[in-house]
């Protein structure tokens, strides 16, 4: 019995293993498969780039950003009118 | 005066055994780890809670009715449940727990039958148990959300990580071998369906290793899942020694090249090649990958985006809520102060150890067939724990080359891991029912 | 012509009773409270809306299959029915509907079991009902969503007011002997766990009151919560001229000390200690106090902000839909048309009265005890009904002092009455256990 | 070596029928529909992604646990069936599954008893059917969410639209006449309950649709489902013909009058006056329009947006992903690859085209009988499928007379066929039973 | 057998379509009573016209104009003091 | 059966307030041990004064605010140099 427990161990390592790269062999080859055949036949018409999407904690920085900038250019405009 | 000593005898303080009491001083231990030391807190604060809910004396929270009724010890009750179980006469309390445990389910339900006559209801937390874990959706469920939340951007740019994701599964069948090892040595008594439940671990990611105990050993789930999620914390320690004893400093300073961009449709389309590759090898694994494809595709498509942050947020944060309660009824001190959880604690460890050693040495030996080289720090982000692995190959290799950014290339193997450990489940899920069906 | 005669047959007009039709009235005028005049809407909404549901005539939404098949009136079903519930041959529905009543778990199955052969499915309440209260999850769900949004931070920078939610839960104990009184007079016919789950109206929780109810007095749980809800809404009427009449002006215009800032520490503690006392002495409140103690924990360990936002959102508000339309479930007219449902809103306005009579009484014992004063008025925040109660002292004490700013003062007194009536709440589930057996 | 022939026996590729493989390239049509045409998306992605995991080869993930246990083929386990099916010995798998069709309640639960004795589990989308579609559960609270979306001011500005979406359900009636007729023409074998609930498909209202199938002919639902969601996508291409066909170039420049502005109070009171009509006279249609009415009452109240808020986001999100999924399971080949398949696409078609015609045709009717003319193209709206027909309306009217503004008055009929098919539906499953019964 | 499979069709399209008929009649003379039993004797205070809620964004929107405005004020009065 | 109910009202209504307030009162004994406890030995840096959460309306409003003195600062100082 023990010594068939460690042979299932062995079995299940063994073959596990095989398995998981066998596995992950076939995924790499049919994922480059597919991205050149999408990159070739279906391109986008304007490439991605995987940009971050702007959080909305950014965006409220932005927003007071602006306003800032909005402000100075009031100021500068005044400024500059009267000279 | 009888309600006084009723009172005081279904109490708490009259009850506390001194397992309960050590399993509620664990668990606020894990509270403490997951509050103050920020050690995976969205599950250890509910696994530790729940933890000392199921052991709080007297209340049964964590038992079905039919245990509840054999705890409160009714001469009558027991001996209809003894019946109902189909033994001849009541004999002990421990005899007819174990009857209950290898009842059938016939059986079973004469029994839940008598204890619900009798006034007995299931506790809540063994409730969420069924609900959540017993019948595998709130894994199953958490998986999809990952999914939502992954981006296979990094990956689909570098394929090739992929074999550093299949490398660091290593740890889990090393522990496998190493759990069938302490049994034939004696130390422990783990059977085969236990070692393949212990070694998921390895995977390092925490809703496969509950799926997957829970299908194949559901005494163990509680220690599997504590371990599981505390080693991911302490992947920070774990993991840069075995990195830096196994990569020279040339190595780690390896810059490597900018990902290519990935466009949106590789992205739908992943998700799909990887459903049908599962399908067509891998049945087994069809309901882990299969929800984690589902919930790639939701983030990916674009057309269902209301879907998809539901996915990510409100129902991921329930399923979680529940799922880490149910974890905790696990933590009862009968199931878990037991020599194994020990045995549990020490492999997983190793898991997590060999599973590093083997990505690191993975992207070495993938440096030494291809001329394009990659850092090897990269290797070690194959065990997953997203993205807390990712970081740490980051750390080290800022490290070694301050303007040396890997987090992304890191993010690549880290997310193959994820496939990986859901591979391997399925395989050893598999074997195992072969094995002992 | 068959066809039209079935579809009338059918028809709600034709089998709507009086007792179905009067109870639509009632569940309009919850409504019309809950909309017109703001009475407790998320939940009287709710509730209002079921009730109607519950009361359509011949659509059996708020009743089990065997139920439906028993009114269907099929002669061979019936006489199914009756052989699989024990009985010699079908000879009345009543008799029929008694035998269901009181049988046996394996019995309730067979019954099922043919209803289902002759194509009878649950109502859709009923099975609201079943999964959301009888499992006992939806109150409890909804008091963690209830701890994570109580700030503890009056209470603690002020134990003492604990002692208010202690005083205030008299009104509980009072009913219940007010309960038994009448029955006792043979005005009503309640039980003792009747009485007791009508005590717990008293403690003006919501879903304290609605997790009692369901494991006591099923039968009474509609007419318990719509009490509950109700006089929780009344407080602002109910509480001021008791309140006035047990204090001097003098008192009223008692300004109280500010509150001593409280540490995130004390705050992340205090559940946990809390948790620890109830697995100690008081097992049996553990899953409405253990769930209280969670859902605070998540608020305040500041770890898991993502659950407890669910936790206070998204979850609380889906199970609110489905607790509510359950409780309506129990309006409908054959349950609710009962003299004891007088009895019970009649008791429960005392309980109300009764419970704020007593915290102020007991503020004032303090103030004779201790050098210390606090304002008496917020005293009677200890019933709980959070914020509504705390609100009133607030208003009654600016009434007296326009400097004198109550309402945080009064939030201590009020959170402690949630505890109260959950410790009472255990200790009466218990002792009622203990005697009914 | 008997492991990698166990593998290889459990592997996908092995055991592939070519209708699995078939199905799985219809389900990746639906899905290429869905997120690249747009084909209602938030259903058919995950209805497409279902279906695909449905027909995975030896994953049954679809089927319970006794189905599992048949397919599994252990000669034991078969004739233990068999035995508790009634059977007197097991002779093939196709008589197991004949006789677990029909076997009454009691049966069935000894086979699941047999079944997990023997290590089966149900397969994970088979659970997600029975709790989110067997139940009734995940079409209502989908209901109650599209009623708190549904603004029906514009119906109340207009009531007289309501007759419209009364003629759009002549549609749901001819496709019935449809299928009975293909029936005794011997084409196809439908009963009366499958025509019943294909002729739904008209209604054009996928929840409407998936509950009258779950309850009159589940088997079919996975056709129905499908029909009825691509149907809707299809309105833009099905609808303008027909509308053109039937209506002259004067009649469609037929400008309206601007909407009287709607009280807040009426938009409360409707959804009660619905209920109430329905209480009187259509019990069967409870179910629907009672979610649906309640939906509504929480937009309108005004007092309880929180619930409102998660009814329309959270929980109909959430109940849609499981929805989906579950109706993918309905796609396994086995049931799908059916003639009848084609026979409910075909006639799903021709009861849009006949609802279409029947809308415009009693605008027209209308016209004739009024002063206050009405544009007939508002008429094809009463089909529902909102809010794609009141657009289409809208884009015809544009295009016949530049300042024709139609969406709001074509909401009005829209949101009119949602009641109408409820009715409809309450209507044909009250016949249908008692033809039956 | 098909005869009455045919009749039950039958029966069922009439029915119905009569009960759809009738019921939605029914609800349309209900609802028209309905409102004018409200507008006559239960009117609101102000008339509320169906407006389309105001969408977040828009209120960002409105933010932003209101935000202009408020500059152009201050610019305005600025310059008319100097004057 | 009437006297044992009373009874058994009685005997609910005195262990249960004594239970209630026991409990209670041991929890105001060790609540105020682990607030000293904490206090004394575990202080934390920076006091944490118990301030209500600003909502996100006041939040907005606190914005508005803000605006209007950066707008009033800039104008003060505009002002200031004119002068
Ligand atoms: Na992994
Ligand atoms: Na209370
Ligand atoms: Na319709």
């Amino acid at each position: 019995m023990q010594e068939s427990l460690i042979q299932q161990g062995l079995d299940i390592t063994l073959f596990g293993m095989g398995i998981v790269f066998t596995f992950l062999l076939v995924l790499v080859i049919c994922t480059t498969i597919m991205s050149r055949v999408i990159t070739r036949f279906f391109p986008e018409a304007e490439p991605i780039i995987a940009a971050a999407p702007v959080s909305s904690a950014t965006a409220g920085g932005a927003g007071d950003a602006r306003l800032k900038k909005i402000i100075k250019a009031a100021i500068e405009q005044h400024r500059n009118k009267r000279r | 005066m009888e309600n006084i000593t009723n009172l005081w005898l279904s109490s708490g303080a009259n009850q506390m055994a001194f397992g309960q009491f050590a399993m509620m001083l664990v668990c606020l231990g894990l509270l403490f780890l997951a509050i103050r030391k920020n050690f995976e807190p969205l599950l250890l604060v509910p696994i530790g809670f729940g933890g000392i809910l199921a052991n709080i004396p007297g209340a049964n929270l964590a038992v079905p009715a039919v245990e509840a009724a054999i705890y409160a010890g009714d001469a009558g009750v027991l001996s209809q449940l003894a019946q109902a179980l189909g033994l001849g006469a009541f004999e002990s309390v421990d005899g007819l727990k174990a009857a209950l445990e290898n009842a059938p389910a016939a059986a079973h339900e004469r029994a839940a039958q008598v204890a619900a006559d009798a006034g007995y209801n299931n506790g809540m937390l063994y409730n969420f148990y069924s609900v959540a874990i017993a019948s595998g959706v709130a894994p199953l469920v958490i998986f999809m959300g990952v999914g939502a939340m992954t981006d296979f951007g990094p990956l689909l740019a570098n394929p090739r990580t992929l074999f550093l994701g299949a490398a660091a599964q290593f740890g889990i069948f090393a522990t496998v071998l190493g759990a069938v090892g302490m049994s034939a040595m004696g130390i422990m008594d783990f059977s085969i369906a236990d070692a393949a439940a212990i070694g998921i671990i390895g995977g390092a990611d925490g809703p496969t290793a509950i799926y997957v105990s829970s299908l194949l050993a559901p005494d163990l789930l509680g220690a599997i899942a504590v371990a599981a999620y505390s080693y991911m914390a302490l992947v920070p320690l774990i993991q840069p020694p075995i990195m830096r004893a196994l990569t020279t400093e040339q190595e780690r300073r390896i810059e490597m090249v900018q990902l290519r961009p990935v466009s949106k449709r590789e992205k739908i389309v992943f998700p799909l090649v990887l459903l049908i590759l599962v399908a067509l090898f891998l049945p087994d694994a069809a309901p882990l990958l299969g929800m984690f494809c589902f919930g790639n595709l939701m983030r990916e498509c674009g057309v269902v985006s209301r879907l998809s942050d539901t996915a990510q947020n409100a129902l991921i944060n329930i399923t979680t809520i529940f799922l880490g309660l149910s974890v905790g009824s696990k933590l009862a001190a009968d199931k878990f102060l037991d020599p194994k959880t020990l045995g549990i604690l020490a492999l997983g460890i190793v898991a997590f150890a060999i599973g590093t050693a083997a990505g690191v040495l993975m992207a070495k030996l993938l440096n030494a067939l291809s001329k394009n080289k990659i850092n090897p720090l990269i290797g070690s982000a194959g065990v997953s724990a997203v993205p807390m692995a990712a970081r740490v190959s980051n750390k080290l290799g800022l490290e070694a080359n301050p303007h040396n950014f890997l987090l992304m290339h890191a993010m690549g193997p880290n997310v193959a891991g994820v496939i990986g450990s859901a591979v391997a489940a399925g395989v050893m899920i598999t074997m195992v029912r072969a094995m002992t069906g």
